[in-house]
């Protein structure tokens, strides 16, 4: 197991490694996520959005739907929470364990 | 599973004059992100950790009377439903989803509005991190609704 | 000459037995009801083919294409001569097989009876299926189903050595429907199309190998289900089910299925000339014979009654393969009278061991001395089934069986001519030596039995003079005869013998 | 631009939020609440497909803004199809009765089915976005609520869904990890806009290390064989219809997600010939098939049996993809379709069985078949289309895949899915026998086992009569909404 | 090579980092441990993504007056928001992770793999 484990990080460094020698260079201001898209929310976010601070632009408005998705993420981690720990409070308790312990074989 | 209020003069006093001011500096945030770092999330979390702060220090059955535990969910769900009724309400008036330039807003309109759209969503988002991040703490300290 | 012409015929030839299931299942209902919806079934059934024949024999097929069911492919009945001697000869025995059963299962008594007699009617939709399918697709789909639907009829004693004879069943026949789907699957790549034609689909510059490795596959696939040797094995342990079941399912349905579907492979799938270039044909050939003879053999030895029929089941299906894989037009209108022909006789055979069975619940020969004083009537039906098997004339098998040995005469094969009489007299001695033993045997301390119920009695011996009408005038009434010649003719080309 | 890839997202999302809130007071509101949801959701994915067949591509820009600045959602042939799969098994799930479902009612306030149409949401989501993160985000959606739900399974679910959720994190990493590559390479997180500027880097090791990563980590998620060490533990000890979920629909959303980087954000043959990902995925496929089925016929308890088999189906799918040609990737996506059905009507009638008996373990089931002969008519429908016997649902899938392998040339493919639909009848007539060949054990439990309700029944009957209505009008939907996918290959 | 390497020195701490994270994972037979490490490895990826966005001469992205509006005087600010989203979901799984430990340490009383399937085993057969 352990073996099959260190063959597992041995390749993915050697992936990571091998990636890393395409990706663009540090702050490399040319780098093609520097000149595609990225400049337009710069530009255009005050007159867009009349606000300065881009990333809240693009957080809220030009990728919002994001914003809606990670906050979902959270909500979703909020109810998962409430289902994992709520389950077992006293009064409760055992009935889905008895049911369990005749149900797993 | 907190019950009684902590024992120490100085703690409370010190609680009790910290939230307030915690709860503001939320705000701040919140309503600040526009111009500088911050936004609903952050806020959202400070004004959890408000809560957190009293519940830790009052002690559950003193601070569920404050702050009741059923109002973290609907809090979260309650943001959750401004956050998509901001998407889908632009959809009735024939934009499309999350288009807050068809926010049907008088006297604000192009950019303003969609300022306007963006500080309606960071409320939405603050009040959706808000009640969950305490629905969490109170279902990890077992109690709850 | 072969047009076809739009018909719902071949649909509701189809249909009616499933509404038949329907109406059988319909809980809590007096068991005459329940199996007055049988027999009407049946009868509909036999009507609805019927009234197919004339046209048929016209050469004006009755054909209806239902929908897509794979791009390019449809599910399609289409009834060709071919198929309506199958059909015809299947739906007219179901209904003597009807009256018989109900006569054994209260003779029994069996439990279940609905689960019964639905699945009967499932087989029996199938078998319709399977006869008038246009394509290999549809035939492929009623084939399966009629795999599934005989199961429960296999395990119906539910004892134990009937639960492993259903096991066996499945294994076997499952792996023949996977080479089924398989070989399919290499058809329509090879040819683009899976609808049957009169001497074979296959473009003509398919390589020999790929038509002897489709060959295989059909091999693999209808050989199980025909009971070929080494395939066969399932066929006798299947022999736990009820004996009706045996006389329909292992004489008429499940195993004439199996050499239908060879007729089809070889005559309207790979055809004749293919397959006669590539020399496919003669590794059947071989299997078959060797088939024959072997079966032969096991069945002497057999003591159990039900055990011995089945062994000649075998035999006789390998008659049919073989005589198809001849490629001979005499051959082939041989082949295809000896479905109908072995079908009835075989038949007969059952019903007379069920009969025996209901009445004395003996099913070993050794015990069956003198029987034939006690229950007259059945044992004569046995004794004209024994000689028509053996192909003494004027009883059906010897039409048959002289065709087969003509078309291996024509083909210069005598190998195969000398295998067909050999096992004529095998034949002769596995089971005429129980008629002896019925009528002349001394019977020890024999309580007096009598016969059977007239419900099974009368169908039994229906079918003994049916065997007895078919060998007299085998170009009459149904017109088997007509019908096998034409299908040879278009298969083969030129006309019959 | 039509919003109805929105429209069949948006409602799932509002009535969980509303599901949950209404159902911090009333349990029946909050199940009421998520019927509606998906009810409206059902309307809109049916409608989606309808409009995608008359017009194609449906396009919808999120905030109005164009891509790539904006995020958009595309609702075409294949997002159209998987859409309708999930709603509608979402729907059957919801109706489906939690104390049968669930092992136990739902208590009050327990956010169940806001969880559950969270859940919904997030697979929607990852079907029908048209942005590289946003797919991301939704992945995690769904991860979550899964993961969350695996736990109502009972305390060594709770243990099971932990390795799950690990290996699960580290797949979305994976794929994280693999878009920042993309983005780093191109600069734009709009699949339409990469898959162009995409094409002059196909020979940059950052693009190749990205689908690397990316389908590594979709392979994790899909559980194809040696990655679904996850698989069996979460599902069989999940509740039924949890389980039922997971096995129908949300496997299978990770495969499609592979399918749509093959054909749509790279072109196919950058999968087919520049990288092995085509064969790589199609061997790992058929060693699973093998494995899963050997598995499945060790087991005696039902669900985990279902739930190798699960690994083995999920491999049928994977052949589909390894095959790389049109017939094959019918079959493949035909066999998400299928699976769905017979997958979660399997795991239905395991809750049934469970909630009416208390059995679970099949060696217990001898007699069941004449006691509950509707639900037992269903199962046996269900696994005979498992098994591939016509005209069920399952025949037709596994025809296209014979098809493609023929096709391919690929007789070890075919050898394996023709030697699986064997193995698949071993253990499934295994059963079959046993409830109703084998006389009953004269266990009370059986003995006084009756029908189930209604409640439990008619969901399960609507999946196996859906399997068989699929396999009869198979050909439509292969015409109507596959073909046109599987034209993106080159045959 | 070197200097390759040299230019891109960040996504070689990145690398690292995202190496003990995995290792964590897999590696390590403490529940929590491997949770770590799936922060680990996250937290690795939120790095790689920021060292993506940065910029030679780029500063915060909010605009002011004195910087003016062209793009090359602000760093990129889609990564950041990425990785915004980023951080929430790990922030989720990790609470969730937490819910479950809890769970299984109050069922199991430990946190160790092998520990665990033994206690499993043990509750199975009796």
């Amino acid at each position: 197991m352990k073996w099959v484990n260190a063959l597992i990080m041995l390749l993915f460094i050697a992936l990571m490694l091998y990636a890393t020698s395409g990706l663009p260079g540090h702050a490399d201001p040319q780098a093609p996520a520097n000149v595609h898209v990225s400049p337009t929310y710069i530009e255009d976010s005050v007159e867009d959005t009349h606000t300065p601070n881009i990333v809240t632009a693009v957080l809220a408005d030009y990728r919002g739907y994001d914003t809606l998705g990670e906050t979902v993420v959270i909500f979703t981690a909020g109810l998962a929470c409430v289902l994992i720990l709520m389950r077992r409070k006293a009064g409760d308790k055992g009935t889905l364990s008895e049911h369990h312990r005749s149900g797993h074989m | 599973m907190i019950k009684e209020r902590y024992q120490s003069i100085i703690v409370q006093v010190i609680c009790s004059l910290l939230i307030p001011f915690i709860q503001l500096f939320a705000l701040y945030v919140i309503f600040h992100g526009h111009y500088g770092p911050g936004g609903g999330f952050q806020g959202g979390v400070l004004l959890a950790v408000s809560i957190i702060l009293q519940r830790l220090y009052l002690g559950t059955e003193v601070s569920y009377r404050k702050f009741p535990p059923k109002l973290a969910p609907a809090l979260g769900a309650i943001g959750m439903l401004v956050f998509g009724l901001a998407g889908v309400i632009p959809m009735l008036f024939g934009g499309a989803f999350l288009d807050y330039g068809n926010l049907p807003i008088p006297w604000v309109h192009g950019a303003e509005l969609r300022a306007l759209g963006i500080l309606i969503v960071e409320i939405g988002i603050g009040m959706a991190v808000f009640g969950t991040l305490v629905l969490i703490f109170d279902s990890l300290i077992g109690e709850g609704w | 000459m072969m047009e076809t012409y739009y018909s719902l015929k071949p649909l509701l030839a189809v249909l009616v037995s499933l509404l038949a299931v329907v109406l059988i299942v319909i809980p809590n209902q007096r068991p005459n009801v329940r199996e007055s919806w049988t027999i009407m079934a049946a009868l509909a059934k036999f009507a609805i083919v019927l009234s197919m024949l004339p046209s048929v024999l016209g050469g004006n097929y009755p054909a209806i294409t239902l929908f897509s069911i794979s791009p390019g492919i449809s599910l399609a009945l289409k009834v060709d001569s071919l198929g309506i001697i199958f059909g015809l000869s299947a739906s007219l025995l179901w209904i003597l097989t009807s009256f018989f059963s109900i006569g054994y299962v209260r003779g029994v008594p069996e439990h279940k009876q609905t689960r019964y007699f639905a699945s009967f009617a499932v087989c029996l939709s199938a078998t319709m299926g399977i006869a008038f399918a246009a394509n290999l697709l549809t035939l492929v789909i009623f084939y399966e189903i009629l795999t599934i639907a005989t199961y429960p009829l296999v395990i119906h004693k539910e004892t134990p050595e009937a639960i492993f004879g259903g096991r066996k069943y499945l294994v076997y026949l499952l792996t023949g429907g996977v080479f089924l789907l398989f070989a399919l699957a290499f058809t329509y790549q090879l040819s683009g199309t899976v609808d049957f034609q009169p001497g074979g689909i296959l473009p003509a510059q398919v390589s020999p190998s790929s038509v002897i490795m489709l060959f295989i596959l059909f091999l693999m696939s209808f050989g199980v289900k025909s009971a070929v040797m080494p395939l066969h094995s399932w066929l006798p342990t299947a022999m736990v089910a009820p004996t009706p079941v045996s006389a329909l399912l292992h004489a008429v349905a499940v195993v004439k299925a199996g050499v239908f579907g060879f007729a089809r492979a070889i005559g309207f799938v790979i055809g004749p000339a293919l397959l006669h270039q590539s020399g496919a044909a003669g590794v059947l050939a071989g299997f078959t014979a060797a088939t024959i003879l072997l079966a032969s053999l096991i069945a002497i030895r057999q003591d159990n009654l039900k055990m011995r029929l089945a062994y000649s089941t075998v035999g006789h299906l390998s008659y049919i393969v073989l005589g198809m894989t001849m490629l001979s037009p005499g051959a082939w209108v041989g082949a295809l009278l000896h479905i109908v022909n072995h079908a009835v006789m075989k038949i007969t055979l059952f019903f007379c061991a069920g009969a025996i069975y209901v009445r004395t619940h003996r099913e070993k020969v050794s015990e069956l001395n003198g029987i034939g004083r006690q229950m007259p009537i059945t044992m004569a039906a046995f004794t004209l089934a024994s000689l028509g098997l053996a192909g003494v004339p004027p009883i059906n098998g010897f039409i048959s069986k002289w065709y087969l040995v003509q078309g291996s005469f024509d083909g210069g094969q005598l190998a195969i001519a000398i295998v067909f009489l050999l096992s004529g007299l095998l034949n002769a001695g596995y089971l005429l030596s129980i008629t002896i033993r019925a009528f002349f045997a001394p019977s020890e301390r024999f309580t007096k039995f009598g016969e059977a119920s007239p419900l099974m009695v009368v169908p039994l011996a229906l079918t003994a003079l049916f065997s007895l009408l078919l060998g007299l005038f085998p170009e009459r009434f149904p017109y088997f005869y007509q019908l096998a010649s034409q299908v040879a003719a278009s298969v083969l080309g030129g006309g019959g013998p | 631009m039509s919003s109805l890839s929105i429209l069949t997202l948006a409602p799932l999302l509002l009535f969980a939020f509303i599901t949950t809130l209404v159902g911090i007071w009333r349990l029946k509101w909050a199940y009421a609440a998520a019927v509606i949801g998906m009810l409206l959701s059902l309307i809109a994915a049916g409608a989606g497909v309808f409009r995608v067949l008359a017009e194609g591509k449906l396009r919808h820009f999120l905030g109005g803004w164009p891509p790539p600045f904006g995020i958009e959602y595309v609702l075409d042939h294949l997002s159209a199809f998987m859409a309708l799969i999930i709603v509608f098994i979402g729907l059957i799930a919801v109706v489906y009765p939690p104390e049968a479902g669930l092992y136990q009612p739902p208590r009050k306030g327990i956010p169940m089915y806001g969880l559950l149409l969270l859940l919904f949401a997030g697979l929607v989501g990852v079907v029908v976005t048209g942005d590289l993160f946003n797919l991301f985000v939704f992945l995690e959606i769904y991860s979550l609520a899964s993961y969350a739900l695996i736990t109502l399974g009972g305390d060594r679910a709770v243990v099971a869904s932990f390795r799950y959720l690990i290996l699960g994190t580290i797949a979305g990493s994976f794929y994280l990890l693999g878009v920042g590559f993309i983005y780093f390479s191109t600069g734009t997180l709009n699949m339409a806009d990469a898959a162009q500027r995409l094409v002059p880097l196909y020979s940059s090791p950052v693009v190749m290390a990205a689908v690397a990563l990316i389908v590594i980590g979709m392979c994790i998620k899909m559980a194809l064989f040696p990655l679904h060490v996850w698989l069996p533990d979460a599902h069989s000890y999940a509740s039924p219809m949890v389980a039922a979920v997971l096995a129908g629909i949300q496997i299978e959303v990770a495969a499609y997600v592979v399918v749509r980087f093959m054909l749509t954000i790279f072109q196919p043959h950058y999968f087919i010939d520049v990288l092995p990902v085509t064969t790589v995925i199609g061997w790992m496929a058929a060693v699973g098939i093998i494995f899963g089925s050997v598995m499945a016929i060790a087991q005696r308890d039902f669900k985990r049996m279902l739930a190798y088999s699960t690994v083995a189906q999920v491999g049928y799918i994977g052949l589909g993809i390894g095959l790389a040609n049109p017939l094959g990737l019918i079959g493949g996506l035909l066999h998400i379709l299928n699976h769905a059905f017979m997958k979660s009507c399997l795991f239905l009638v395991a809750g049934g069985i469970r909630y009416k008996t208390g059995l679970h373990e099949i060696p217990k089931f001898a007699g069941l078949g004449r006691k509950m002969p509707l639900m037992m008519a269903a199962f046996t429908v269900a696994a005979l289309s498992m098994v591939g016997i016509p005209p069920t649902a399952g025949f037709f899938s596994k025809w296209y895949l014979v098809l493609g392998s023929i096709d391919a040339g690929n007789w070890v493919f075919l050898a394996v899915i023709l030697a699986s639909s064997l193995l698949t009848a071993v253990y499934f007539f295994r059963m079959v026998e046993k409830l109703y060949a084998v006389p009953s054990s004269g266990d009370a439990a059986v003995e006084q086992a009756t029908e189930p309700s209604a409640g439990i029944l008619v969901p399960i009957l609507v999946l196996a009569v859906g399997i068989i209505i699929l396999g009869l009008i198979n050909a439509l939907i292969v015409t109507q909404l596959l073909m046109p996918v599987a034209a993106l290959l080159p045959s | 090579m070197a200097e390759m390497f040299l230019a891109r020195y960040v996504y070689l701490m990145v690398i690292v980092l995202l190496a003990i994270g995995l290792w964590g994972m897999l590696g390590k037979r403490n529940l929590l441990k491997k949770l770590i490490g799936m922060n680990i490895f996250q937290t690795a990826i939120f790095l790689f993504f920021i060292e993506g966005a940065t910029k030679l001469g780029g500063s915060v992205p909010v605009i002011s007056p004195e910087l003016g509006m062209e793009a090359a005087r602000y760093v990129n600010p889609l990564p950041h928001v990425l990785i915004l989203t980023g951080i929430v979901v790990s922030i989720s799984l990790t609470g969730v992770a937490l819910a479950f430990l809890i769970v299984i340490y109050r069922k199991y009383k430990t946190l160790d793999d092998r520990a665990i399937m033994l206690k499993m085993k043990e509750e199975t057969s009796e």
